[in-house]
Order: structure tokens, then C-alpha cells, then sequence
């Protein structure tokens, strides 16, 4: 064999701890943990960073993203890094929340934190379902959608229609970035690694509240298999939950 | 001419009390009979470079109290009644999380909307943790403006001192009423006093996770017995006033507003030859058991009288218990009491 | 030529990483892993193609994969 | 030494301004003292009254019962605190919009002092309160007219002198109308 | 084979109990460990007409609940920890407003998120009334899963009784284990039990008005006065269970899930030859007091068992308080309690 | 004088209470509580409507406007009306809520409520303030305006942007009607009476969810005279709440 | 000719009936109330031109006018 | 009579699923029983265990620490329940992917049996749990095999015949193991 030099051309981000995770196979959650923390790396926010953790299947997310973090009752982390915040308005603060947290309980705490402009920056994982709790009905479930508490389907009707956070948090005055996107393929990754940096810079450069919507798979709670769940977030959600930028005054 | 002397409400009294203990952050929502502190405060506290935020409801504003607490500033809201009762969930989180924080709550009457008449229906919310789990905040409960900055004042050493949500417990009429206060001397707090826990960031550190979910083996347990002992500790931080004790044979026991207005029966009742005293406790959280035992060993006749249906006279039988009985005499949630009220009650103890 | 590092232990046969490979390299092994997954494995016919493209470590939730890109030396 | 007061009226007739006055005067005499607002169900307009408790001992309840003087400045008032005066206690009516045959003028000390006419003869309606407050002043002793003339100079320092001039003018009135009937 | 037997979780056990008592509105937020009775209660009661909503939040879903409540339907939530502590301002309207409702808190470990395992840390929570003002509800404590589906039902009887919340005080143990349970016989319910208080549209009648603002005179004195009143009746349904106290020289007082693990601690004893025995109080509030008082009068020892840091134990001192004394042994939140945990600190009162 | 005959050509709706009301002089509460009136009057509700009352200066709805009526905990009155609409669903329920509650501690509520397409009428008072406790800032408190408890006027900085709530809630897909009207004059008032209508109509027709957001003086706590807060309504609210229909799809 | 009725017990003197009548009939007057305010009344001046159009009453807050049309008998 | 017994395993081997058969099974006989599942910390694929109490009296706890029987699926659940199974207790222990080297013989009634092997031989990889629980049938008396099969008969009758089937013989190869090893 000759003499060749190797590079390592993928490795885990620096602020991310090489540890297993306790996630289903196949949870997007592992890959939005890591681009988030991918993205810490970049701007060297490690050490100035706070993290505010929220209550669903990402609560342990201070085990795997090595920085200062705080833990929010569920639906309050927008109100937990608001005072984080302005108590310490030279670190960064960020926070991590589901669907059910920022878009059930949490509705009043993530609108009013984006309409206050406040210099925070949150990822929100919209998996259409209660992850943590058992695969309950989420505000961003599908019309029709079984979950265990729509069994018969979700129903305009009853439950009326899945919320879409991106626009309404978009719309506000407050805002300087929201987009929606996601990690089923590689394309989408790169497309939701540039908005985490845009709503991070939207903190850093002191214009506004930045908001990421990552569409995700929740295989467990969707029973489907991995690469299915992966599928459906093309096919189903992203058909109501387009990508896309909704605003965007960074620059 | 004393010009020290400021007259202001009791409300005022805690806001001013809150600047002098070092607020460095506060956050609330609006209602009444409290909301003199808010306004006090977005006037005052910004002058100083403080933060105030008015959230957009009591749930925001206690997880805002969280936020910065984890920051290491010290933080504080303010409510009543209900809006106490919605922030229930944020201050077992914050006692979880051992964080501190001062949090008033100026009584009203109740339950649900009820209205802002003078009541001590919180008691028990506010001494047994209205939230869910073992936690307790250490309760102060003030009877003049003067004891409003005080107790305000050291309602932030304590709650840093112990790492835990401290509760400032006023009413209706404390917070209305004006009196002349007198302000400390300024004294200086340790600007590290949280250095040893608080989020800074972690730069030359290692992570730091302030946090309540306790699911490894053996976590929660180890947690809850750790707070079992803080309690334990704060008895050596418990206040009460003894007001003609001494000789008296009726030692009413009464708290806050109430323990002043009894006061005054009880001189009432002196000049007519009865010999009265009050046992006021002031910290009712940890509750001055032991101290009112040792008076009760003297062989007094108790009588316990609350703006409410019956709630301390519970902790003042469990301080009796085995020695002598308290009468209760309840004053309903919502009557505006005079010393004149409570003069019959006390005089047939000694029929 | 380039190649890639299974952390097999760290594998949760998802199997999301062989949706992405532009080469089909990854295939599923019959390997179970201490906690019971079937681990991911590298097809041995095609495992020379790998372009050290990283897109299967992008994708994969789980951190399993290590991507090394090989330079000829001069 | 010991004195309290009710003063009540209508939530427009500034009771809780003239009983803010008086707590700063009691208290600017070295007394300790309580000022207690008590406000109707009304957002504004409603009936409005505040028991100031003054006393050279620490004041126990601020609330007061039977109160030993009384300030009434309409009639709702004069219809509930007037049963509640203690015998010879010092009563001060508004006459000019109170019914003056309800005032129990045998049982109690009774000022009655038309406070509209005299602020609208000083071209200031609405100024009745301090003209009650001054008539007040006249029937006890504790509580100077002058320490209260000096407060309401700190008090509207920044509103500028005649403003000043004016609350004072109207001080001194009551207190002159209640010294003269008095005589 | 016993064919009408069902083998259940406790949480299906009050799904069940739900429907079997008449509940005609559900509304509730999912939280471990109690989501079993939504997802139960999605399937089932929708099928037999009833409401069903999933609401976006613990305040939201309480709130609707008065409102179906107020319209005189049977009304229902449930949740756990964190989110009954959110309740406590609906819990107080309601019981303000002299509203009917069944409240489930399945109990989980806290303070603050804590998790899901067993804990019984909020009984004061419970039996004080967590949110603000003088009100209580009736606290109901199953210990299997037929008291579950039992004391659910019995419930909403007691709920209309006494037009007063009611709570059903369970745990994660009770929660998530099975057993068997037998569905009582249909019994019907008076469709117009509501008839002369709820609100319809008030056509033929005068305006109803249901609140809780108290502001005219004397009113909010009022109804303190009903509610006290209400609370003393409630005294006549007071339930509770004694196991072989007869004869025994120690009694373990103990409730809901512990209590029937005491139960088999006092079995094993027996076999060793301690004569214990086990004070079940079944409603918490009202506490059993007298009936524990009569069984400290006949000369027992008594020891307090429980899966928190003490809280029954005051009403269990309240109780004897005079007679004798009551030993605590604080089973921390968070354990996973065996029988054995208990031989020792029950031995030890032998020594 | 000659004999003619008379006719009352403008009296109190039948299911107002004729007493006086506690609120100030000039407030608007007082006409939109008659719109209100004369609207259940127009459809002939008074026997089937059930009120749903909130906390603020209208809490006292129940005693002017003579229906079946149930007080709501501050916020909460689209839940508690949630409540009794699924309990009773044939009953006309409508909330009637000031901004504080509304668009503050309730916000979660509302959009939950319209989203779900809950078949109830919301009437909003929006006077850009804290009428009951004492003025202080609302989230629809302009930029620049000056309360208790923004001392200094308020900020975007630190108190973000007014929120424009018919705006958010018509954006909604269970919302069936959703407009901003004003009473200040005589032509706002014809068409406020409009919009009520319509909104009673969403849910009477079994459409959806029926929201009407006012414009409303609160010359006390704007520290304006009736007449000086009447015309702020006209220069400063409508500025930036542009009076309009924002969702209509009730017929 | 129309006439309004004053009911001037209720009026709290905010004169917003003023800015909407279109022949400013309304005017302040000197009468104070048992609660205090100074009531509305008719111009004496102008009073018979009231068109019965019921502005005022329309945005009085507190249903202080009642508004009554005349029609001439044929 | 009274028995326990714990089950434990990866939350993917179904051990809860067992735990339920059997407490059906023992209700099916008449008896009073309790079954108490204890999940993991991890979202799936964590650890689980059960407990399932049998007994003609009351049952009163549903937790037990001291087993009198146990049924372990893997390694983790072997070190942390052998400890505290009673002496002399039963012990089914899944050979196939535990290491019998760490089981103590000497102390326990213990029966090795390779379910997952079997299972595999059965072509039904998955039901590795019920081959478990068939050796456990074998070692105790309580319940009968019948009435577990009884059980799974009715709670797959919708699954269709041949689910049934495969369930059944997977638990009377475990059982028939079992009885071949104790002979
Ligand atoms: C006040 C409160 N209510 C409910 C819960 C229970 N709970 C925990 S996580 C969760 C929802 C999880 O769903 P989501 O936010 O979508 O996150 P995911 O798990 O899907 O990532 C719920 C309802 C709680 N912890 N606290
Ligand atoms: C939980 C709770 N928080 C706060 C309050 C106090 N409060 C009563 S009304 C109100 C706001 C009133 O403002 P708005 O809703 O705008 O109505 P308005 O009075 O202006 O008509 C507040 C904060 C309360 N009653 N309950
Ligand atoms: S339950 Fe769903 S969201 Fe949670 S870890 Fe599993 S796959 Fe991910
Ligand atoms: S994506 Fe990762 S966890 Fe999934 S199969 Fe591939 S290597 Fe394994
Ligand atoms: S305070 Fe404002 S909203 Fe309230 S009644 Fe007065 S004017 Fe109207
Ligand atoms: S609008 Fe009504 S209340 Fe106002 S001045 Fe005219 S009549 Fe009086």
C-alpha cells in the first residue's frame, strides 16, 4: 500500500459530547442537536453561551451540548431565556423546544418573547406529535393523523388544524428571523444549517428574536420505520408545513 | 423635623426595600392590591440600571424570575392571589432547582376572583407550597411599612443564603396603607455571591446545570432529603415578636396585619384591666413552634385570630400540642377588621 | 479514495444513512450491537467508491459515522 | 397622645389627598402615624374614604372603628360613618351638598362648613377638601395649621406658587370659618 | 372464570370509573404518568357521546372544565405534579363559584419537573387547597385499582353534592400498575341533578350568574361562611380503612398506594409476631380525625408512613394531638417502595 | 299645538338592564356593551345566549346585559367559553374581553380557541391600557405611550411592539370572521354594529369562530378628557390598528 | 320636530353626544348631578331642530338619551 | 398461596408483554394479582422490568424487592435482580445473551434456557419472551400452562390463527425445555 495522507473530513462538533443518546433510532432530534452545536462551533460560542432546555424527548439536551444550561418548566423556556437574557445580555442564550412545549403550553411565552424582539434564538423541533409522553396529539399534528389521543384521527373539527409557528412567529414585529426547515436529506441539511447561523447572527448582531422550525421524524410515535418517518416528513408535512425563509432582517 | 422619615404604602415600602437589598432583576404582571410595586419600580429600579419587565403574565414572569436567578442576579416578583397560584408551578421549579428568589405575595380576598379586601386566605399556600412536591419557601410576613423594607431587604440575603424562593406575605391593608419608613444605611452585597453556581457561560469552567429533573437512581431522593435539612437549617432564621407576654394569662396569636390590629385590642383590653399579650410570628415559614411552646410552658390561655376560615392555628396547635389548646377566632376573608373585632373573643377567655 | 469509521456501538440501524450515500455503499449488516441494533455496515464490494462526501455523517442521528478523505501525497 | 380621623366623599373631592396631607404633617411633628385609603367598587367616581391614625405611641391597627373625629364630604358618608363617631367626637360636614338636619348635632362635636361655597368663593370648587381640612385642623390640637401649610408648600413646590398660594388660601379659610363658629 | 373482571391500570381504573360515574366532559393536558386516562377517555367516551377535548395547556383544560361545569355538566381533568400546580387558579374559581368537578392528580416525583417516579409530595397541595383563598376540595386516596374506578364514580356523586371540586389523589404506582376491577351495575344518574343552579340560556327563568367575585358588602364573608360550613358536612362521607388495628399495639397510619404497601409490611410483621396494624384514611380531606382520635384512645403507638418528607403527618399529629404522639418515618420521594422498606422503622416501635 | 303622534325611535335594547354603569365618563365600554345588546336583541338570543365575562373593567358584564352568564378567571374566557360550547352546544355563547386579558395573560387561550374553530363570539375591547388596575402598559399599549408601569412611554426595546390582534387571529384557519372597528363616531359605530353580526352569524351558522376587535377610549388612564380620548382613538390608535375585516367567510 | 329625553341622573358629562349631533343641539350645562357630574342638556336656542337622527343617544356610554320622532298626523 | 416474580429485559424483548399474559392468566384462575411495570429512563429501547404478584389473598404491594422468582432477558437485569431473588428462588435466565458464567447456580433454582435461539429455531425471533415465560410455567405450579395459553389465544384472535399458533408453540418449547432440564 502506498503512503497516503488521510484528513479527518467528518467529525462530531467540539461542544457536543461523544456520547451515545437517548433518542429512538432514526429521531432527527440526534441531527438537529449536533447542527445546533455544529453551529455554536462556528461562531465560538461555547464559552458564552446558556442553554435553556425545555420538557419533551430533548430534555436531556445539557448531557449532550457541553455549555451552561438551565432547565424551563414545560412551554416557559422563551420566558426562562428572557430572563437569563437580560441578566446577562453579553452571553448568548438559546433555547430548544417541541411542538407540544412552544406550540401548546408555550404559546403565549414563544409569541410574546418574539414580539418583545428579545435577543434570543430558539429551535424548535416540530415532529407533529408528544414525543416524551407517548405520542399524544400535538397543535401541529396533521388533519387525519392518528395519535393516541386523536385514535379516531385528527379532526378539524374537534381539534381544529395543525398551527404553523414559522409564519405566525414570522409575522411579528419583533422578529428579525424565522424560517422553517429540515434534515430529511442532505439538501434540506444544508439549508437548515444556514438558517441556525442567520437566527444565531440575528442574536449576535443585536437585531432581534431568531426562530428555526425544524420539521422532524418521530418514528416511535408515528409507528412508521425510520426511513418511512423520514419519508413522511417530505410527503405529509412539508405539503402543509412549507420551507422556507418567513423573515429575515439579519442584514 | 425628622427628614429621614419617608411616608409611603407598604407596597412602596417593599418596593424601596427590594432596591436597597440589591433587585437586580425584576418581572411581574399587574394586580391589585400590589401593583404600587410594579410602578414603583419601572420608575426607580430603570434609573438605576436595573431590569424591569412587565411579563406578559404571572407564568412568564416567575419563569423569568428562573431565568435570571440562574444568571446569579438577584430577582424578584410580585402578585396576589391568583396570579400567586399561577406562578405555583415556576416556584417548585425554582426550590427544585435551588435557585433564589424573592417572590411577594399582598393577599386579597378569596377564593377565585374574589376581590381586593383584606384576607390571609394564603396561609397554607403559602407555608405548605402550593405546588406540587416537598419543596417550601421560606415565608416573611411583615405587620408595618417599616417591616415591609426589612423584611424585603433580607428576604434576598436569605433566599441566597439558602439557595431557595423566599416569600414576602403581606395583605391588602399592608400594602394600602402609608406609614413612615426609615432606610438603611447603604451596605454592600457581595457582587460574588453566586459565583460559585450561577450561569456565566462556562468559559475556564467546566458546564454547569441548574435543573430539577431528577431521574437517576437515587437522585430525587438525595435531593429531597438535601432540602429536608435547608428547612431544618432556616429555623435558625426564625423572627417573632412577643408583645406583653410576660405576665399576660390570653396570649393571642396572630400574624401580619392582623397581629398589629391586635395589638391594639390587646392595650385596649389592658386598660380595662385584662392581662393580654400578642405572639406575633414573623417568619411562618419556618414557624416559631419552639418559641411558642416555651411561652405556652408558662401556662397561658391561647387564642389564635386569622383574616381567614382557620389555617395558622393549625401551626399554632401543632406548637401546643400535648401542653394546651388554642381557641380560634375567624375573622372572615374579606371583613375589613378594627381592634374593636376582636375584643369580645378575647374577653371570654377569661370568663 | 476515502473511507468511513462505524462506531457500531453507537448505531441504531435506522438506516438513514443509506439514503444519502451517492455511491450505495452502506448497507445493513446482520450484527446485532450490545443494545440489540442491527448495525449499519459498509458494502466490502463497493466500499471503495466512498468519495469521503460525509453526506451519511450528516444524516446520521446518532454520530456513528467518522468520514476520512484521502490525499495522495505528492 | 392619641387622635384618628375618617374623612370620607365621593372619589372626585380628594379625601385621600387631604388625608396624605395630614400624615405628612403628623409625621413631620414626630408622631407616628397610619393613613389607610379604603376605595369603592367604582373605577372612578365612586365613594372613596382613608382613616389616618396619629399617636406618640407605635399606631397598632390603622383601621379604626369608632373613630374620634370625622371628615364627611358628601352624604353616603355622613350615612355611614356618623353612626360609628364616638360620643363628643369631632364631626366635619360639608354642608353644602350634606343634608345638615342628618347631623346629630347634640351628640357630637359638629362642624358645619359649607367647603363648596367657600372654594367656589375663592374661584377654586375644587378645592372643598382643604377647606374641611382646615376646619378639622381647628378643632384638635395635636396637628399644627402650619405644619400643614409647610407640607403643602414641599408638595406643590414644582406646581409653582400659585398653586401653592391657593391651597393654603383655602386652609386657612376652613380654618378661620371653624375658629369663628367655634368662638 | 370470573368473566366480568377486568384487568386494568389504575389510570384506566378512573377512565372507567369516569364513565361509569356520568363524566359527559374531559378535558386535560397529557402528562406521565397518568396519560393513560386521556388516551382511554379519547377512544371510549367519544364513542358514547360524550366531549372529549385535548386541550393546549393544564390552565386551558381546567378552565373549560368550568365552563362545562358551570353548565352543569360532569366535568373532568386529570393530570400530575406540574400540572395540577398550574390548576390551582382555575381549582380556586371553581370552588369559588360553588362548581361541581373531579380533578385527577396522579402523583409523580418532584419538586419542580422531578419525574415520574412514585411520590405522594403533594398531599398538602391537595388537602389545603394549593391555590389562593379559604376553599378545599374533597381529596379522595385510592390504594387499588377498584378504589380507582370506585372512588372515581363516587366522585362526581360527591362533587354534585356538594357543588364543590373533588379530587382524586393517586400516584405513579397506582397509576401504571394492573389489577383486577369489576364494573359496578348500571345505576342512572338524575339528567337534572343541575337543573336548579346551572346555566341553560335562561329562558322562562331569571338570569343565572355563576362567579366568584365577592364584592358587595359582606358578601365575600358569605360565602367563606357557606364554604366553612360546607367543608363541616362534608365530615359525613368521610371514609377510611382499618387493618387488623383491633388488636394491634402499633398502627401505621398510612394512605393511597403506601397504604397497601404498609399493609403487607404489617402482614409480614404478624407472621413474626409484632402486633401491627394500619390506619387507612381514605379522604384526606376531611381528614379522618375523630375516627383516628377513637383508635388512639384505646392505647395504640402510632407511626406515620409516607412517600414524602412529612406532610400527612401533621394531620395525623392534629389528630391524636393530647392522646399521644406519632412517630414519622419519611420515605423519600422517589423510592420505589417495597414492604421491607418498612420492617424496620415498625420493628423499632417495639423496642 | 297640534296633535302628533310620537314615536321612540331610539331605546335601550330589551336585554340591557336600564341602570347606571361604573365605568367613567367617556369610556367606550358602556356602547359597546349596548352593540352587544342590540345584537343578541337582533337575533333574538336573550333565552339561549350564555355570557362568558372576564376579568377587567368589564367585569361586571353580567349585571348590565341580562343573560345566563359565568365569570372567567383573567384570560381565560375563550377556554372557560370552550367549556361550556362543547357542554352545551346549542347554546349562543359569547366572551367580551379587554386587552389585558385578551392579548397578555390570555393570549394562548384566544389563539387556541380560534384555532380550533370553537363555534363562540369574541367581542375584544382593545383601549391600549390596564383599565381596572390602575393604567398599566397592555400589549397594545403604542410605542412611546406612557402608563404606570411604563414611566418613561413605552419602548420597543425592552416592551416590543403592540400586538394587532384581529390581524393574528384572522390569519387563523378556524376563524371565520375576524374585524377591527372603532365607536368613536357614528359611521364606526353603524359598522361596528355590522361586524357584531357577522360574528354572531359565524357562530349561528355553525361557521366558526367569530372575533370583533374594538378600539376603545379609556380617558382615565390615558389621562385624556372624554372628549380629547375620543378623538386619540381616530389619530393615534387607528394608525396602527387599521380598522377593516381581516377574515370573513361567513357566508 | 323630534325631542331626546335627558336622563340626567345617568349623565356623567363626557359630551361625546356633543361632537356627533348634526345640529349641535347639546350643549354643558351648569347642573351638577347627585353623583356630581355636570349634566348635558338641550341649547334652548336650537332645540327644535332635532332631526331624531338619535346620534347622541347612539354614542352616549350610559344611555343617558332617549330619542323620540315626531310625525305629523295626516 | 402467594408468588412473584420479576421480569426483566431491553424494553424491545417484550417482557412487559409476559408480565401481562400472566397476570391475565392468574385472574383467569381465580386469583387475586398485581402487575407493575417499571420503565426506563431512555425513550425506547431502554431497560424495563415488571412485577406480577399472585395470591388467594389481598394483594398489597405490587412492589417487591426480595422476588421469590425471576425471569431476566439480558445481562443488565441479571446483575441488578439476582441479588435479590430469595434463596433457593427460581431463576429463568435467557442463555442466549446472558452470560451464565455470572449466574449462581448453587444459590437459585436456576434454569438457563437459550430463548433466543429457540425462538429463532422457531422462526419467530421475537418471541424469545415467550419461551421464557413457558419455562417459567414449568418451574412453578400456580399457573397453569393451559390457561396462559387460553390467554394468548384470546388476545390474538384478531392477529389471525397463525400468530396464535406461533405464540403457543414458542411457549411450549420453553416449557417442555424446561421440563426436560428439571427431569
Ligand atoms: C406542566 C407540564 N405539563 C405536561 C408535562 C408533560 N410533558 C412532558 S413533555 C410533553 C410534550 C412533549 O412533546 P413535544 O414538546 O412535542 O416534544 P417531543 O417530545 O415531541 O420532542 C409533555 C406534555 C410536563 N412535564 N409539564
Ligand atoms: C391572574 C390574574 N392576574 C392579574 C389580575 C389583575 N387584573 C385584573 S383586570 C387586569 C387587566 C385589565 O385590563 P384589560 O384586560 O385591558 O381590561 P380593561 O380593564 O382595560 O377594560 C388585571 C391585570 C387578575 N385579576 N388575575
Ligand atoms: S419518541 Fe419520537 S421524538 Fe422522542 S426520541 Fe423517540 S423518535 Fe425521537
Ligand atoms: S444513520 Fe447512523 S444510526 Fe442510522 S443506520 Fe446509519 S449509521 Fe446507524
Ligand atoms: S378605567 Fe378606562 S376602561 Fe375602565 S371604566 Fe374607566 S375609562 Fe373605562
Ligand atoms: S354622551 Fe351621554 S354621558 Fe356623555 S355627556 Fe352626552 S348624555 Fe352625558
Amino acid at each position: 500500500m502506498t503512503k497516503v495522507s488521510e484528513k479527518q473530513v467528518f467529525s462530531m462538533p467540539k461542544c457536543l459530547n461523544d456520547v451515545p443518546t437517548h433518542f429512538c433510532p432514526g429521531c432527527h432530534h440526534g441531527i438537529i442537536h449536533r447542527l445546533v452545536a455544529e453551529a455554536i462551533d462556528a461562531f465560538q460560542l461555547e464559552d458564552k453561551a446558556i442553554c435553556v432546555g425545555s420538557v419533551g424527548c430533548s430534555v436531556f439536551i445539557y448531557n449532550y451540548i457541553d455549555v451552561d444550561s438551565v432547565e424551563a418548566p414545560h412551554g416557559r423556556a422563551p420566558a426562562v431565556a428572557t430572563g437569563v437574557k437580560r441578566a446577562r445580555p453579553d452571553a448568548f442564550v438559546f433555547a430548544y423546544q417541541g411542538d407540544g412545549d412552544l406550540a401548546a403550553i408555550g404559546l403565549s411565552e414563544i409569541i410574546h418573547c418574539a414580539n418583545r424582539g428579545e435577543k434570543v434564538s430558539i429551535i424548535f423541533v416540530n415532529n407533529s406529535v408528544y414525543g416524551m409522553t407517548g405520542g399524544q396529539m400535538a397543535p401541529t399534528t396533521l388533519v387525519g393523523q392518528k395519535t393516541t389521543t386523536t385514535p379516531y384521527g385528527r379532526s378539524p373539527q374537534n381539534e381544529g388544524y395543525p398551527l404553523k409557528m414559522a409564519e405566525l412567529i414570522g409575522s411579528l414585529e419583533g422578529c428579525a428571523f424565522s424560517a422553517r426547515v429540515a434534515v430529511n436529506n442532505i439538501k434540506n441539511i444544508i439549508k437548515a444549517k444556514k438558517a441556525i447561523k442567520k437566527a444565531f447572527l440575528a442574536q449576535l448582531k443585536n437585531k432581534g428574536f431568531g426562530f428555526v422550525e425544524f420539521l422532524s421524524a418521530c418514528p416511535t410515535n408515528w409507528h412508521l420505520t425510520p426511513l418511512e418517518a423520514n419519508k413522511r416528513v417530505e410527503t405529509e408535512m412539508m405539503a402543509y408545513f412549507p420551507l422556507g425563509i418567513y423573515k429575515d432582517i439579519v442584514e | 423635623m425628622s427628614s429621614k422619615k419617608l411616608l409611603v404604602k407598604g407596597n412602596e415600602a417593599v418596593a424601596i426595600g427590594a432596591i436597597d437589598g440589591g433587585v437586580e432583576c425584576y418581572f411581574a404582571y399587574p394586580i391589585t392590591p400590589q401593583s404600587d410595586i410594579p410602578e414603583y419600580l419601572s420608575r426607580e429600579l430603570v434609573k438605576l440600571g436595573g431590569t424591569f419587565l412587565q411579563a406578559e403574565s404571572e407564568i412568564a414572569s416567575i419563569n423569568m424570575v428562573l431565568g435570571a436567578a440562574a444568571a446569579g442576579k438577584r430577582a424578584m416578583t410580585s402578585s396576589s392571589g391568583p396570579g400567586i397560584s399561577l406562578k405555583q408551578e415556576g416556584i417548585s421549579y425554582i426550590a427544585g432547582s435551588e435557585l433564589p428568589a424573592v417572590i411577594v405575595n399582598m393577599m386579597r380576598g378569596g377564593p377565585g376572583l374574589g376581590g381586593i379586601q383584606p384576607s390571609q386566605g394564603d396561609y397554607f399556600q403559602a407555608t405548605r407550597g402550593g405546588g406540587h412536591g416537598d419543596y417550601r419557601t421560606m415565608v416573611l410576613a411583615p405587620s408595618t411599612c417599616q417591616e415591609c423594607y426589612d423584611l424585603t431587604i433580607e428576604a434576598f440575603d436569605l433566599a441566597f443564603k439558602y439557595r431557595n424562593p423566599v416569600m414576602i406575605l403581606g395583605d391588602a391593608i399592608l400594602g394600602q396603607m402609608k406609614e413612615p419608613i426609615v432606610r438603611w444605611k447603604e451596605r454592600s452585597i457581595d457582587p460574588n455571591e453566586a459565583i460559585k453556581w450561577c450561569l456565566t457561560g462556562k468559559k475556564g469552567r467546566k458546564q454547569r446545570i441548574i435543573k430539577s429533573l431528577r431521574l437517576e437512581e437515587g437522585s430525587m431522593e438525595a435531593l429531597n432529603e438535601k432540602l429536608m435539612k435547608k428547612y431544618k437549617d432556616m429555623e435558625q432564621d426564625i423572627k417573632w415578636e412577643e408583645f406583653m407576654v410576660e405576665d399576660a394569662e390570653v396570649v393571642a396569636v396572630a400574624f401580619g396585619s392582623i397581629g398589629r390590629i391586635v395589638k391594639s385590642t390587646a392595650r385596649k383590653l389592658r386598660s380595662k384591666g385584662y392581662k393580654v399579650g400578642v405572639f406575633r410570628p414573623i417568619t411562618l415559614f419556618p414557624f416559631p413552634y419552639k418559641q411558642l411552646r416555651e411561652v405556652a410552658k408558662k401556662g397561658k390561655r391561647f387564642i389564635t385570630i386569622e383574616n381567614n376560615t382557620g389555617q395558622m392555628v393549625e401551626d399554632v396547635r401543632l406548637a401546643l400540642c400535648g401542653i394546651c389548646e388554642t381557641e380560634f377566632f375567624a375573622n372572615m376573608p374579606g371583613k375589613v377588621s378594627t381592634p374593636e373585632d376582636f375584643i369580645e373573643p378575647i374577653e371570654n377567655m377569661f370568663k | 479514495m476515502s473511507r468511513i469509521e462505524i462506531r457500531e456501538d453507537r448505531c441504531k440501524g435506522c438506516l438513514l444513512c443509506t439514503t444519502v450515500c451517492p455511491e450505495g455503499i452502506l448497507i445493513q449488516g446482520d450484527k446485532l450491537n450490545s443494545k440489540g441494533y442491527k448495525v449499519i455496515m459498509c458494502d466490502p464490494a463497493k466500499k471503495e467508491k466512498c468519495r469521503g462526501c460525509a453526506f451519511c455523517a450528516e444524516i446520521c442521528p446518532d454520530g456513528v459515522i467518522l468520514v476520512f478523505k484521502t490525499k495522495k501525497e505528492k | 397622645m392619641y387622635q384618628d380621623v375618617i374623612i370620607a366623599g365621593f372619589g372626585g373631592q380628594g379625601v385621600m389627598f387631604i388625608g396624605n396631607l395630614l400624615a405628612y404633617a403628623a409625621m413631620e411633628q414626630g408622631f407616628n402615624v397610619t393613613y389607610m385609603p379604603v376605595y369603592g367598587v367604582e373605577m372612578r367616581g365612586g365613594t372613596a374614604n382613608c382613616t389616618v391614625v396619629i399617636s406618640d405611641e407605635e399606631v397598632g391597627s390603622p383601621i379604626i372603628f369608632y373613630p374620634k373625629t370625622l371628615i364627611v364630604m358628601n352624604q353616603p358618608s355622613l350615612d355611614k360613618f356618623q353612626p360609628r363617631l364616638v360620643p363628643e367626637g369631632i364631626l366635619v360636614v360639608n354642608s353644602s351638598i350634606v343634608d345638615e338636619s342628618k347631623v346629630e348635632k347634640e351628640k357630637f362635636n359638629a362642624i358645619l362648613i359649607p367647603a363648596n361655597h367657600i372654594a367656589d368663593n375663592l374661584g377654586e370648587s375644587r378645592m372643598a377638601n382643604m377647606v374641611a381640612l382646615g376646619a378639622w385642623l381647628a378643632a384638635i390640637d395635636e396637628v399644627k395649621l402650619e405644619t400643614v401649610e409647610e407640607v403643602v408648600r414641599n408638595q406643590f413646590k414644582s406646581k409653582g406658587e400659585e398653586i401653592v398660594n391657593k391651597n393654603i388660601s383655602a386652609l386657612r379659610r376652613g380654618y378661620e370659618f371653624a375658629m369663628e363658629k367655634a368662638s
